[in-house]
């Protein structure tokens, strides 16, 4: 059985993803200049890459800024970024990036290995306050830095001008990942010395575009870096940035032509309109995500703590009933991983919707009549709907909830807390990974070290021996490993499942809306990095 | 020209008769009553459970059904019949309506006339902190108490009233400072009264009628505030139905199915009216010192 | 007008100005229309005064409104007659030919000068605005005229007064300030409805000769309404007497004073308080003071400045000192602001003051926590008894209230002594049981005096109490205070602003003027022989009932009036009292 | 004048004090930690541990207040948690949209509820009277956000007269200003016509007529200035009401001002912000009852300030 999950795996490994050196061909058609127009409804909080983490500025960051590594657009493929190459150790301790010479920041200065070395200490510093440091951790030195009792990471060193070493105090198969990550995005000290706690409004990097104007509350504008080191990149001349935008309204101003992208994408109300009408429909694009919405239970809580419970709520859920309630915009999950997650185990159908199945196996728990209990929800739409639908369906096997519908940060407060919610619906707060790797979905969120007060593991379940095997699975840092890495994560998952923490319900799709002028490949609109579009490949026709 | 008709004291039947003469008061009369009993036989006037989520209540693509048929006002996002909501909406409405407003009554009724009567420090503290709690931008407060309570039912209350309570207190402030500056106020206190004796036989009796008009127009403030907490998702909780909450969660479908915010809406809009109307009827009938004014 | 004219009577042949035939003015109510004037008839010729007597609710001041075309709509309107103007009814033109006429052709002034002006309007805006209603003029030349027609007024400082808002002028200006609105067009006819009741008799007297003056000047005909018989009798040339909206008697002033031939007429005039026939001298003092009142002081803070602090003090009583002996009648007169209401409340406890005050031998505590037993020894009647009267209570609960309070006798003994008190000031015992606003005012007096009786108390104070009564109830309520005094030996504090009252009533006068005493004395005392100049200017100033009364002419331009506020640390000087012989104190 | 002025000011400083009080307090109750927020998913409890310290938060509630007191003095509102960003610069990059908007809406109250005030006072009793005070009525019964989305989708997206939301031109505030004004205009004309009545009964307005004045000079030179004084009040009250409504308006009609910006803050427990937001809407409100009663001296030469 486990075997062939793994072959299973290996081979939609092998199929999703090539070589990792392949690069991105350019759209021979493709034209320079011009400029469109995005919108968000929320305001982008600081385009800093040690801290921006947000669904809006997430892709502003990689525009304007680049990290050692980056992913060919569209895909989920490493490809060098300002690295013009790297080597690994063959213990998988060491990398060794050599840089991209020539690379200029915007205020001109040309990006050295220094500067590598600053922006890797700068993330990691607790002054920073980055909520990406931990990604950092496997670099030799981290623990000192994060007690505060180093400034410098002593895993990081700087032979040459053009050459970045970096030790790792244990093997990290995804580090390469992590230094695609926007915190692992290169500034230039005296910049961000400059702007003191402000650099996150007046961002200087290395990317494709710079900013050229932010007025607070309503609108950004990015303006072509025409240095930029990739040859013909980007297309576009500016971006503007339109925030405090209603989705609704995002999308009737795309209808009028006034908008290019409505960021947020196409809102529920407008969905089935916008679908059923041919043209409008032709200029969507649908792709998966790497999200899975989730209900959280609770394991440390009675009666959650015995899985036969568990798995009866997991099959009294009624996937297909969530779904249409958002419109069908999402498919049927069965585990943690999203499909198109490198790692995902293809065939394994999950607990199948069984009210009578549920029922008996809630009455050999010691429950024939069900139990009450508390589900919290972010009281943004649609979740209390979906709550409410997830709340009928427990209702079916007897079990009653009661909704708690709460502002976010009020959720993710009694998720941390080991005796307080019962149930969670993840929706609106759920995770989206922050790199393509399998791993990404396992430690803070189903791992025993999220698993404490004030934890991201709401469903406070720790198995050691799945820690153990995890921890395993990503010191296999070897390009050739690559698929039994993969395999063991698969394993990791389907064991999860058999413990049954978690009600993986749906990974959402994507669907970008574009203005009739938009070009470039259907797979920047549903880059899997770059939410929503990749800025520096798209283009406009006219 | 001189002797001028008696400005207070109208007997209370003669009150109720006057009332009887508005037509709109009686308008207003009538709905809230019809609101009353819907809410109350709602179990009995539709076929339906509030929180049913049927099945043939949504499209396929999962939109709601519109008004007609097999549901008269169509269903909502997530299939439930939205007349059943309403009614039992209106069940949340009035019992915040009445207990916001009681409790908000109460504590602006014993600050007003207490801070009023007593003045000195006593009055001086309390004015300010009416005045303190006047600058705090009340939605805010409303806001900010529902997230530290995890709302429910009575804690949605609670804020409001907690919210709600101080225009009472400063129109009774006023009018209690008035009141103890009245000569028979002066002609009890020259024949001996004690102060609890003026407050409670001479002054509360005055004020009576203001606290009946105030209680009536508060009720329609409450509702919308209600309404609008409901709107901003920290109101009453899913699944029960308030008027508020079927709009929050509908709205993002104004456009595709208006039906979904303006029965809710008007619901909401007729059961404010109507207690504006019967309040300003009231305040007209019954409170001595707005009368005259058609 | 001036005495010569009055003696040569009416002029032969009258050139009527206005003539007014079968006026009747009506209200709509729900039980269908009420009528309020009835076929009113009268003429006015050129020059002469016409007044308008009557008592309230007689439809005096709806005949002039309907007169210039300003009864209250929708309700009130005019139901039949004319109202002719040099020949054109006045009551067929339309609402702008209408105004034309108004302010230009017939100019009114009202009674409440306090009120009457626009309190955000500058006194400047609002004369030169009523001359560009009817003439064009450049503004220049309308402020110049106005500025005349204040000068025509006798105002002080009219340059000044131009620029004040009215709440800056004292009663008596703002009342010369109406007047000098009217006039300023010389108008044909001006009507003044009550222009001196709200005003005191001093100011009164001032105003009252400014209009005889004017007339004189400009030969305006002048529609006097008023209630006050003085103001009739040294006024009209001749009188329409008016009780319930119709015309009871008219005729020349002289002649309807002389010999009224209505019941109703001869009853108003005998009614009115005269001067001079206040009764039998008073008895020398024998017994011991009931209340002795020694260097009573009052003052109010006036706060301001950055932390409220007390800035300056309204010196309201500043050192009063009398006796009231048991029985007696003690009357307090002074003009408004002078401080004897003040008194009046510092002795029942509702201000704080100090000094000492005793009745009774027990001093009466100068905080507001009372003793009790000085309490229901002193009771009070107030000016307005509607007011002092809790209106959602039964007049019964009200009369028996003071006992209930001080826990007399048990419900069933309570009624019956309520009922007793209610026979004893002329109501019914059936009347028990309603509610003060379905009495009339002189009933109501007599149910605050009722409750006042309750306690038997030994003095009662009564503020101005009879001062808002119509001439006829007023003198029927002093008969009854009169009769009680005999029957339960009380003593009186009566504190009035109306001398003939005092002289009517009192035993003994205290005259106040800024918050002390000036004069005291027997009343023979005080108006037989007033010493102090301000207790024979305010004699003076009354006006008699008597047409044939002959008054010396005395002109004052209006002014300000001085102030008891001063500031922080500042005292008011004291006045000195000498003994001018039989206890007739006056100051020197 | 100056010595009231300065009077006031303390006071206000006092109220002020007293909001930021208890502010502080019920946002240091809630159970939500920022410290997390800030940290991340992936951050050790160390790491959040350290951010405490740096950002005072583990410091008792009165030592924290006082911090946040001495920052403010010195006009520092502290920085966001999750924007990273001076509140102050927030809040005033976003204030000018709040405050365009609520001149908006107050400029629709006094055009709309001052004509329909003084239009019914006129015709007092007829059915013109009764039509404009249902209307009122209706105007203040109606929610906010019941009104505004019925407005977006009859004069935005059905009949497109109005853009459907946004910022920058005239035609964009039309349609909020309007959606926050119409409670108020509806209070705005029950007052008005009510107080006009009062004063069409007063002894003043019968001398201007029996001056022959015509009726409209009557009506605009001496009623309405009189009329017009307790509306004056209502416009100080009305911040404070606005400060409430502009979370839902601007959430309905995406206007960028400091509501959306609190109600974001609010969702992600941005300590800092909510405090600001508090704070300026405070200051606002007894701002505007300030401007309220300086002005009425202005318009009644009786009141006086001391």
């Amino acid at each position: 059985m486990r075997k062939l999950l793994a072959t299973t795996a290996l081979l939609a490994a092998m199929a999703g993803a090539p070589a990792l050196a392949q690069d991105y061909t350019p759209d021979p058609n493709a034209k320079e200049g011009g400029s469109i127009t995005i919108t968000y409804k929320d305001d982008v909080a600081t385009l800093d890459p040690a801290i921006g983490y947000d669904w809006q500025n997430w892709s502003m960051i990689k525009s304007i800024f680049d990290g050692l590594m980056d992913y060919v657009p569209g895909t989920t493929d490493l490809r060098p970024g300002l690295a013009e190459s790297y080597e690994i150790s063959d213990d998988g301790m060491t990398y060794t990036f050599k840089l991209r010479p020539g690379v200029k920041f915007h205020n001109g200065r040309e990006m050295t290995a220094e500067d590598v070395k600053y922006s890797l200490n700068r993330v990691t510093n607790p002054t920073t306050q980055s909520p990406g440091a931990g990604f950092f951790g496997a670099i030799e030195g981290y623990d000192a830095m994060a007690d505060g009792s180093a400034t410098e990471l002593s895993g990081v060193s700087t032979p040459g001008e053009s050459t970045v070493v970096i030790k790792l105090s244990r093997p990290d198969a995804t580090f390469l990942h992590v230094m695609a990550l926007n915190f692992a995005s290169v500034v230039p000290q005296e910049a961000v010395e400059a702007a003191g706690a402000d650099f996150g409004k007046q961002p200087v990097g290395t990317g494709a575009f710079k900013l050229a104007e932010w007025t607070i509350g309503q609108r950004l504008v990015f303006e072509k870096n025409a240095d930029y080191w990739r040859e013909g990149i980007p297309y576009l001349d500016q971006i503007t940035f339109e925030v405090g935008q209603e989705p609704i309204v995002a999308l009737l101003r795309l209808q009028n032509g006034e908008v290019d992208v409505p960021g947020d994408g196409i809102p529920p109300a407008k969905f089935v309109e916008v679908m059923n009408d041919p043209e409008q429909a032709a200029r969507v694009v649908e792709g998966g995500q790497l999200h899975t919405g989730y209900i959280t239970m609770n394991v440390t809580m009675p009666p959650f703590d015995d899985v036969k419970v568990r798995k009866a709520v997991n099959m009294a859920i009624n996937k297909e009933r969530i779904i249409q309630i958002i419109n069908g915009r999402a498919v049927p999950a069965t585990q943690p991983l999203p499909p198109s997650m490198p790692g995902y185990t293809e065939g394994y159908e999950g607990y199948k919707y069984d009210v009578e199945g549920a029922k008996a196996l809630l009455a050999e728990a010691g429950h024939p009549d069900g139990f009450e209990t508390e589900l919290f929800v972010m009281n943004t739409d649609p979740n209390p709907r979906i709550a409410q639908a997830i709340q009928q369906d427990l209702s079916q096997i007897g079990i009653k909830a009661s909704i708690q519908s709460l502002a976010q940060a009020n959720v993710i407060a009694a998720g941390g807390e080991k005796d307080q919610a019962p149930m969670i619906w993840s929706g609106g707060m759920a995770w989206i990974a922050d790199f393509p790797d399998a791993s990404n979905f396992y430690g803070p969120i189903l791992g025993c070290a999220g698993a404490v007060q004030g934890g991201w593991n709401w469903s406070w379940y720790c198995n050691e021996e799945l820690d153990k095997e995890a921890a395993e699975a990503d010191s296999m840092a070897d390009p050739a490993q690559k698929d039994a890495r993969l395999a063991k994560w698969s394993d990791v998952y389907m064991k999860i499942m058999e413990d049954a923490p978690w009600v993986p319900v749906f990974n959402e799709q994507r669907y970008t809306m574009k203005s009739a002028r938009m070009g470039g490949d259907d797979a920047l609109y549903v880059d899997p990095v770059s939410i929503p579009v990749n800025y520096d490949y798209v283009y406009v026709t006219e | 020209m001189s002797a001028a008709a008696d400005p207070a004291a109208p007997r209370p039947r003669s009150a109720l008769r006057r009332l009887a003469r508005r037509k709109l008061a009686v308008l207003g009369l009538v709905l809230i009553v019809l609101t009353v009993l819907g809410a109350i036989f709602a179990p009995w006037l539709t076929p339906y459970d509030p929180n049913e989520q049927m099945f043939d209540g949504l499209t396929i693509t999962g939109a709601p059904m519109p008004p007609g048929g097999q549901f008269p006002l169509g269903t909502d996002l997530l299939g439930r019949d939205l007349l059943t909501r309403i009614l039992y909406g209106a069940r949340t409405s009035l019992i915040i309506g009445i207990v916001a407003n009681g409790i908000a009554l109460v504590i602006g009724t014993v600050v007003g006339v207490t801070a009023g009567y007593v003045r000195g420090l006593t009055g001086a503290v309390l004015m300010r902190f009416t005045d303190l709690m006047m600058a705090f931008p009340a939605l805010l407060l409303a806001i900010c108490l529902a997230a530290i309570f995890s709302p429910s039912l009575w804690i949605v209350a609670m804020v409001i009233a907690i919210v709600n309570w101080v225009q009472t207190a400063r129109v009774l402030y006023t009018e209690t400072t008035s009141l103890a500056e009245r000569e028979f106020i002066a002609a009890e206190r020259t024949l001996g009264a004690g102060h609890m004796r003026i407050l409670l036989r001479h002054i509360l009796p005055h004020l009576v009628p203001m606290i009946i008009v105030w209680g009536t127009l508060g009720i329609s403030t409450t509702v919308l505030l209600e309404a609008t907490l409901s709107f901003l998702g920290i109101g009453v909780q899913p699944p029960t139905a308030s008027w508020g909450n079927i709009i929050f969660e509908n709205q993002t479908y104004f456009q595709a199915a208006p039906w979904l915010v303006f029965f809710p809406g008007m619901a909401i809009l007729i059961l404010a009216l109507s207690f504006n109307l019967l309040g300003d009827a009231l305040r007209d009938v019954l409170d001595p010192t707005q009368r005259g004014r058609d | 007008m001036s005495g010569d004219a009055k003696t040569s009577g009416a002029p032969v042949a009258p050139d009527t100005v206005l003539s007014v035939e079968g006026l009747s003015v009506s209200v709509r109510t729900e039980a269908g229309p009420k009528v309020l004037v009835d076929s009113l008839s009268f003429t006015l010729n050129r020059g002469e005064t016409l007044a308008i007597a009557g008592e309230s609710g007689s439809g005096k001041s709806l005949t002039s409104l309907a007169v210039m075309g300003l009864l209250p709509p929708p309700a009130v309107h005019v139901s039949a007659g004319r109202i002719l103007l040099k020949g054109t009814d006045l009551l067929s033109l339309p609402e702008g030919k209408m105004r034309a006429i108004r302010g230009d052709r017939i100019a009114m002034i009202f009674q409440e000068p306090m009120t009457s002006l626009n309190p955000v309007l500058t006194v400047g805006k609002q004369l030169t605005e009523a001359i560009e209603a009817h003439e064009t003029l450049p503004r220049g030349q309308a402020r110049a005229r106005a500025l005349e027609a204040l000068k025509a007024v006798r105002m002080s400082q009219p340059e000044r007064r131009l620029k004040q808002y009215p709440h800056e002028l004292s009663g008596g200006m703002r009342q010369r300030v109406m007047i000098a609105m009217a006039v300023a067009l010389r108008p044909d006819i001006l009507i003044a409805d009550e222009p001196t009741t709200a005003l005191d008799v001093t100011v009164q007297r001032e105003v009252l000769e400014l209009l005889r003056d004017l007339q004189r000047d400009l030969g305006t005909a002048i529609i006097l309404i008023t209630h006050d018989m003085g103001v009739v009798a040294e006024m009209a040339d001749r009188v329409v007497v008016m009780q319930a909206g119709r015309m009871v008697e008219q005729g020349p002033v002289r002649q309807l004073f002389a010999a009224p031939k209505q019941p109703y007429t001869r009853a108003l005039l005998d009614a009115v308080p005269r001067m001079g026939n206040g009764g039998a001298p008073v008895k020398a003092p024998t017994t011991e003071p009931l209340v002795r009142v020694r260097d009573l002081k009052v003052r109010f803070d006036i706060r301001g400045g950055v932390l409220n602090t007390v800035q300056a003090h309204v010196h309201a009583v500043a050192g009063v000192s009398f006796d009231i002996r048991p029985g007696e009648t003690f009357s307090l007169v002074g003009e408004s602001g002078c401080g004897k209401s003040t008194i009046a409340k510092a002795m029942v406890g509702l201000v704080p003051f100090t000094g000492t005050i005793e009745v009774a031998g027990r001093a009466v505590a100068s905080d507001q926590r009372r003793s009790g037993a000085a309490f229901r020894d002193v009771q009070m009647i107030f000016q307005d008894p509607m007011a002092s009267l809790d209106p959602r209570m039964r007049v019964g609960d009200l009369v028996a209230e003071p006992l209930v309070i001080h826990g007399i006798g048990s419900p069933v003994e309570r009624r019956a002594k309520t009922a007793e008190l209610f026979e004893r000031v002329g109501l019914e015992r059936d009347q028990i049981d309603r509610y003060p606003h379905e009495f009339s005012g002189g009933q109501r007096q007599r149910i605050c005096i009722a409750r006042a009786l309750a306690l038997q108390p030994k003095l009662i104070i009564a503020d101005e109490s009879v001062s808002a009564l119509d001439v006829s109830v007023q003198a029927r309520v002093l008969a009854l205070l009169e009769a009680l005094k005999t029957e339960f030996g009380i003593a009186y504090l009566f504190i009035s602003h109306d001398m003939a009252v005092v002289e009517n009533i009192s035993d003994r006068v205290a005259v106040m003027h800024l918050g002390q005493i000036v004069e005291t004395g027997t009343r023979a005392q005080i108006f037989g022989a007033p010493k102090h100049p301000y207790t024979k200017t305010l004699i003076e100033a009354v006006p008699v009932p008597d047409p044939t009364h002959q008054r010396k002419p005395s002109q004052r331009p209006a002014g300000e009036v001085p102030s008891p506020v001063l500031p922080r640390g500042v005292l008011p000087q004291r006045i000195l009292l000498k003994d001018t012989g039989d206890g007739h104190l006056a100051a020197v | 004048m100056a010595a009231y002025l300065v009077r006031r000011l303390l006071v206000s400083l006092l109220i002020l004090l007293g909001v930021s009080f208890i502010t502080f307090v019920l946002l240091y109750a809630l159970p939500a930690d920022p410290v997390r927020q800030i940290a991340g998913r992936s951050a050790t409890a160390q790491t959040v541990e350290n951010i405490r310290a740096q950002l005072g938060l583990d410091q008792p509630l009165m030592v924290q207040y006082w911090r946040y007191l001495t920052g403010l003095v010195q006009g520092d509102l502290g920085r966001s948690y999750l924007q990273r960003s001076e509140v102050s610069e927030l809040i005033a990059a976003r204030l000018p949209a709040t405050l365009l908007l609520m001149a908006g809406a107050i400029g629709c109250e006094l055009i709309l509820g001052l004509t329909m005030g003084i239009v019914a006072a006129l015709k007092r009793g007829s059915a013109t009277d009764n039509t404009l005070m249902i209307a009122s009525f209706v105007g203040v019964s109606a929610p906010q956000f019941v009104v505004g989305l019925l407005l977006l989708y009859v004069f935005a997206v059905q009949l497109k007269w109005f853009p459907i939301g946004g910022y920058g031109t005239l035609a964009h505030l039309v349609l909020p200003s309007v959606t926050l004004g119409i409670m108020g205009s509806g209070w705005y004309s029950r007052m008005m016509r009510s107080s006009m009545v009062d004063v069409l009964r007063a002894d003043y307005i019968r001398t201007a007529r029996a001056k022959g004045l015509t009726r409209a000079r009557v009506i605009l030179r001496h009623a309405l200035p009189n009329a017009i004084l307790p509306i004056i009040a209502m416009i100080g009250i009305d911040i404070g009401i606005f400060m409430g409504g502009i979370v839902v308006v601007e959430s309905v009609f995406g206007w960028p001002g400091i509501g959306q910006l609190a109600w974001q803050a609010i969702q992600r427990v941005d300590i800092p912000i909510i405090m600001g937001v508090t704070l300026v809407s405070a200051c606002a409100i007894v701002l505007g009852n300030l401007l309220a009663d300086l002005v009425t001296p202005f318009i009644d030469p009786r009141i006086r300030l001391r």
